[in-house]
């Protein structure tokens, strides 16, 4: 069985193609483009919101796109609990539209970075971590202004009781430490799932760190976690 | 009525910087006097900018034509055979005084429209580069220019996702009150898909494509033909303001729209926008156009046919599109929200009419505005090199070479730019194989094994020395860049930032770069296939250092086994390719550490220079090279500590040579290469130095932690790599955060 | 009719950007100056019945596209 | 004392956030807003002897930080 992959284009996207890339050639996925105005999400196995500059970010990141037609779509999709994958700018557009906790403010140096980082994997309780070891640092780049996680100190803590954190920036060593984070985020968060696990965002780009040639692969492995997953879920 | 002609004063005709002798020309070429319209379309496509009336006629020397080259310069961009079908499309254009004025939207606005020159040619852009040339950063607002210019160029490329992998950075007091901000674009496209912008065909419809026109800019391509100064930065003419959002979207629905057959002929809109973009697609052609200007969707309300003409609004493209098939391109654009407009069609005789509500406001020949615009043949005198017989420079008051190594590395010209490339999003579209920090940018060309090499140089302070040389150089080193990494070189882009070519001895500097450069393009193969001039970057009679700025993409046809620049293995051999002699004229060296800018370029042999070339592709293809990196500012040492850092490598090297430690050390001879190979390679890699005459000696090895240079056995310099790296990685960004 | 729609990070809320020009104005000699707070500000032009149909349309405007309200708080004003 | 400090694109000089965002609102259905221009809002806190001075002050660092006097333009008002 081949898996169907849907990468949502708002405008203004600009990893669509990347993330494309990524399912038909790491994941060996079917893949295609759902425009944001189309409402068919076209039977997929996953849906990727890419990263980018959707509606070119003018307002907050990932608010604009919160209203495009599609997102009615991704949402009933997500609550029936298909699986989300929330890219960077597609990580923001969910924090916006309520599907993830929380907010990405401006970066706490108040300039863009793109730079190589590592996380550490918090979290098995998604598809995309089930087959990655719990504190395994996977090394892959990010590269936004906006990517400053802030949520209430409560918030937090429920996330936390619920095993909810799946990334968190780490140094070199694997452990958490000062100038790891890249841009403040609180308690070094990199990504969040909801509460049933199958709506995931982050703010570094597996995309970018999924082939050798790219420098790390470590991108790949929650593509192929997820791989594994469904093909477990559906045999 | 406002149509009627000039009364062509002194007053009206300065502020459209025309002669009177041009004045004279435009009645006699019309038989009349023009209106106020067609005064400021003259005035345009007259200008310095677009017209190159200065310049042209020492460009065409360049060598333009090769085996793979597919488009060379007159298009919007050069076009080289990659293979596969493939085709690489680049240019290089410069922003410098909009970027003085406003440094954010003045190198957004750059970035946008060297893009734009990209795609219109059909290709997929996957590369910027930006060489920066500033003042020192305790000038007058250099810091923020500094801050505005790095944050625009991160703002446009970021938002429209093309990464910008390389660029350069360099500071010198002659760029104080007239800093250059140049930019690179590199495209791939397939053979079959390459558009150009040639109008044709009666009856064709013109699109105008893109954002709605404002008052932006205008006059923007006049000011770049003239000479800043201070009265003028207070008068601020309306600043254009990008939109790489909408640029995004121009882009996505032209890619889309150049997949079919509906389009004929399609061209940006830049510098003297609607202006130069119809009268340069129909001059291609040998067609004219009529235009109704009350079609173009405008921004604001009374908009003069004057300003439509002249607005340098971003964003905008025109299309020809074949009869009947303008709904097909027009809903292309509408699917990406983007406005698309017939405003008029080609006609068969050349030239151009134009009509606003109702009523001519113009009406001009082709040919006499563009190709047989004016051309000047003025006066030059030919630089005389400095330097007398490129005599040895004294070095008194050196200091030890541990601590001119360590201020080397701290100045900021040497020191790690990662504070700059940090902020550009040089990862997007997952082909960066290779990004900023090295010789050369590789990216990967999807579907193929192939791969893109691309770098940017030139070092004013050897073209101040000596134009011809010091422009050659930069060829030199740009293609040096790549072949590091195991590309040939493929073709030059340039950028030629001079001052006041009205001064003779300005345009001697111009004459003999061009010269230079067109030396170095022939002994390395390299054709130059696109590229920009800008003239009179001069403030309140101040020039800037002569600084034709040189592109490079080279290919790799495995992209696999690019080489890194940078140590990667201890135990790992370092030989030293090229030779070493007494060059310390004109270098970091006399400038960073004893203050002084005096001496020769360091000479060069363009034969060697080929040789070193040829030898680093042979070596990488035969997977002989562990790293390599070319030695440019700062010579030896610089680059013995540069390849050590990020691994926590070090190097022990020992220069046999007669030359006194401190020339060994920093002298900046070139072509020289400094590589490191597994042991047991030497034989081999010798003796293919040896066949292709080029000096080679195995100086030392790659070693833990520290670095560590003898000359003739006797110890140089030693210091722990870490505390080497602190300060060049630590210096520039402290500079600017301290602030 | 012009609206001009505030939109300030709510107070607790971090707020990198006001922060940073804070300290830079007490480089630049500010001394007085203790905080800052930056925000968004919005005009907007309008038909409308009345100044206060105006005004609710702004509210809801603000409401759901130009403020966050997990950290953000507005203000509606009619400008004229 | 507070200001307020309101910084916003010049007239004529494009504003792609504000066209941005106006268009994202006819989408929403707010089909009466005609245009939108979006700018930037300080509100800062400040020891001053008088409401002058503290307009004074903020008009100051309007011109040296806040604004970019290029393309931008502002206005001072003093809050309370
Ligand atoms: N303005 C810039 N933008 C992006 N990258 C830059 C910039 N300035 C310098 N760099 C990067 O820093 C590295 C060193 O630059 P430079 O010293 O000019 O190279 P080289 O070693 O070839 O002389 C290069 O990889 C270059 O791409
Ligand atoms: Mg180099």
């Amino acid at each position: 069985m081949r898996f169907r992959v849907s990468v949502v284009v708002f405008p203004g996207s600009n990893c669509d193609r990347d993330a494309l890339h990524a399912a038909e050639a790491v994941m060996g996925a079917e893949a295609r483009f759902v425009w944001h105005q189309e409402r068919d999400l076209a039977r997929p196995d996953l849906v990727i919101l890419p990263g980018g500059f959707s509606y070119g970010d003018y307002l907050r990141c990932g608010a604009m796109a919160r209203f495009s037609p599609v997102m009615e779509s991704v949402v009933a999709y997500a609550e029936r609990g298909g699986a989300v994958l929330g890219i960077c700018n597609g990580f923001q557009v969910l924090c916006e539209a309520g599907l993830l906790p929380g907010v990405l403010l401006q970066n706490a140096g108040l300039r863009f970075v793109c730079r190589e980082v590592r996380i550490r994997v918090e979290s098995t309780q998604t598809p995309f971590t089930a087959a990655v070891p719990r504190g395994t640092v996977l090394r892959m780049p990010v590269a936004h202004g906006d990517g400053n996680w802030n949520a209430a100190p409560e918030v937090l803590r429920d996330l936390e009781a619920h095993d909810q954190v799946v990334f968190r920036y780490v140094g070199a060593g694997g452990d958490r430490a000062p100038g790891a984070t890249p841009n403040g985020s609180m308690d070094d968060v990199a990504g969040v799932r909801n509460r049933r696990g199958n709506v995931l965002g982050l703010m570094p780009h597996p995309e970018r760190a999924a082939e050798a040639i790219l420098g790390s692969e470590d991108g790949a492995r929650l593509f192929a976690s997820f791989v594994r997953s469904a093909a477990g879920a559906a045999a | 009525m406002s149509y009627e002609p000039v009364t062509a004063t002194r007053a009206l005709l300065s502020e459209h910087k025309l002669t009177d002798e041009e004045y004279r020309r435009i009645q006699s070429v019309l038989g009349r006097d023009p209106n106020i319209v067609e005064l400021g379309i003259f005035s345009a496509l007259w200008s310095e900018h677009c017209s190159y009336k200065t310049s042209r006629v020492f460009l065409k020397e360049f060598p333009t034509k090769g085996p793979r080259v597919l488009q060379g310069p007159g298009e919007n961009a050069g076009a080289v055979d990659i293979g596969d079908s493939l085709a690489v499309v680049f240019k290089m254009e410069s922003h410098n005084h909009p970027s003085f004025i406003e440094p954010y939207q003045g190198a957004a606005t750059g970035v946008g429209g060297i893009l734009r020159d990209i795609f219109t040619m059909g290709a997929r852009p996957v590369a910027v580069l930006d060489p920066l040339f500033f003042g020192p950063l305790d000038a007058s607002r250099m810091h923020s220019l500094v801050d505005g210019v790095v944050r625009g160029i991160s703002g446009y490329g970021n938002c429209i996702g093309i990464p910008t992998v390389g660029g350069s950075t360099f500071f010198h007091p002659s760029y104080a009150k007239n800093i250059l901000v140049n930019v690179m674009a590199v495209g791939v496209v397939r053979h079959d898909r390459i558009f150009r912008a040639k109008a044709a065909g009666p009856g064709n419809p013109v699109l105008y494509v893109g954002s709605r026109t404002g008052r932006d800019g205008i006059h923007g391509a006049s000011m770049a033909s003239d000479v800043f100064d201070d009265e003028k930065a207070k008068r601020r003419p309306a600043v254009q303001v990008g939109d790489p959002f909408v640029e995004k979207l121009v882009l996505e629905g032209v890619l889309e729209v150049l997949q079919g057959d509906a389009v004929v002929a399609i061209q940006d809109m830049g510098a003297a926008g609607l202006t130069s973009s119809t009268f340069e697609m129909c001059s291609r052609g040998g067609v004219g156009m009529r235009l109704d200007l009350s079609k173009v969707p405008v921004r604001e309300e009374g908009i003069t046919p004057y300003e439509l003409m002249l607005s340098e609004s971003q964003e905008r493209m025109v299309i020809v599109a074949h009869k009947g098939r303008e709904e097909e391109v027009a809903s292309v654009f509408r699917k990406w929200g983007v406005d698309a407009e017939v405003i008029g069609e080609v006609i068969a005789e050349p030239r151009m009419e134009l009509l606003f509500a109702g009523e001519m406001v113009a009406d001009l020949p082709i040919a006499p505005l563009v190709e047989d615009a004016p051309i000047y043949r003025r006066p030059f005198v030919l630089p005389v090199p400095a330097g007398e017989g490129g005599k040895s420079v004294a070095l008194d008051g050196a200091p030890d070479d541990l601590t001119a190594l360590k201020r080397l590395l701290a100045s900021p010209n040497v020191s790690g730019k990662e504070w700059i490339s940090s902020q550009y999003d040089w990862s997007v579209q997952g082909d960066t194989v290779v990004g900023p920090g090295s010789d050369a940018a590789v990216l990967r060309v999807k579907g193929t094994r192939k791969g893109l090499a691309c770098s940017v140089a030139v070092n004013p302070r050897f073209v101040a020395a000596d134009p011809g040389l010091g422009a050659a150089h930069a060829v030199v080193e740009a293609a040096l860049n790549c072949a590091v990494t195991g590309a040939r070189p493929l073709a030059v882009t340039d950028c030629l930032n001079f001052g006041n070519p009205e001064r003779p001895e300005i345009l001697g500097q111009f004459v003999a770069a061009v010269r230079g450069i067109t030396g170095a393009c022939l002994a390395l193969d390299t054709p130059v296939i696109s590229g920009n001039v800008s003239l009179y970057n001069e403030t309140d009679g101040g020039s800037i250092v002569p600084t034709p700025t040189i592109g490079v993409v080279g290919l790799l046809e495995e992209v696999r086994d690019a080489v890194p620049c940078r140590f990667v293995r201890e135990g790992d051999l370092v030989v030293l390719l090229g030779e070493t002699r007494d060059e310390m004229g004109a270098g970091e060296y006399l400038a960073t550490v004893l203050g002084r800018e005096e001496g020769a370029c360091p000479s060069l042999d363009l034969g060697a220079a080929r040789a070193v070339v040829d030898l680093l592709v042979e070596l990488a293809s035969g997977r002989r090279l562990a790293s390599a990196h070319d030695l440019s500012h700062g010579g030896l040492a610089v680059a013995a500590a540069e390849a050590c850092f990020g691994a926590g490598l070090g190097v022990d090297l020992d220069l046999a040579t007669d030359l006194a430690p401190v020339r060994a050390l920093f002298s900046e001879s070139a072509p020289r290469v400094l590589a490191s190979i597994l042991p047991g390679d030497e034989a081999a890699v010798l003796e293919a130095a040896r066949r292709r005459g080029v000096p080679a000696a195995v100086v030392g090895r790659v070693v833990p932690e520290s670095v560590r240079i003898a000359v003739r056995g006797r110890p140089a310099l030693a210091e722990r790599t870490g505390v080497l790296e602190a300060i060049w990685a630590g210096a520039f960004r402290d500079a600017m955060e301290e602030a | 009719m012009k609206l001009q729609i505030t939109v300030i990070p709510r107070a607790g809320i971090l707020d990198p950007q006001g922060k940073a020009i804070a300290s830079a104005l007490g480089r630049l000699g500010y001394t007085a100056v203790h905080a800052v707070r930056a925000g968004k500000v919005f005009r907007v032009e309008i038909d409308a019945a009345d100044r206060e149909s105006a005004r609710e349309a702004g509210a809801a405007m603000a409401r759901t596209l130009l403020a966050n309200p997990v950290i953000e708080d507005f203000e509606v004003e009619v400008v004229d």
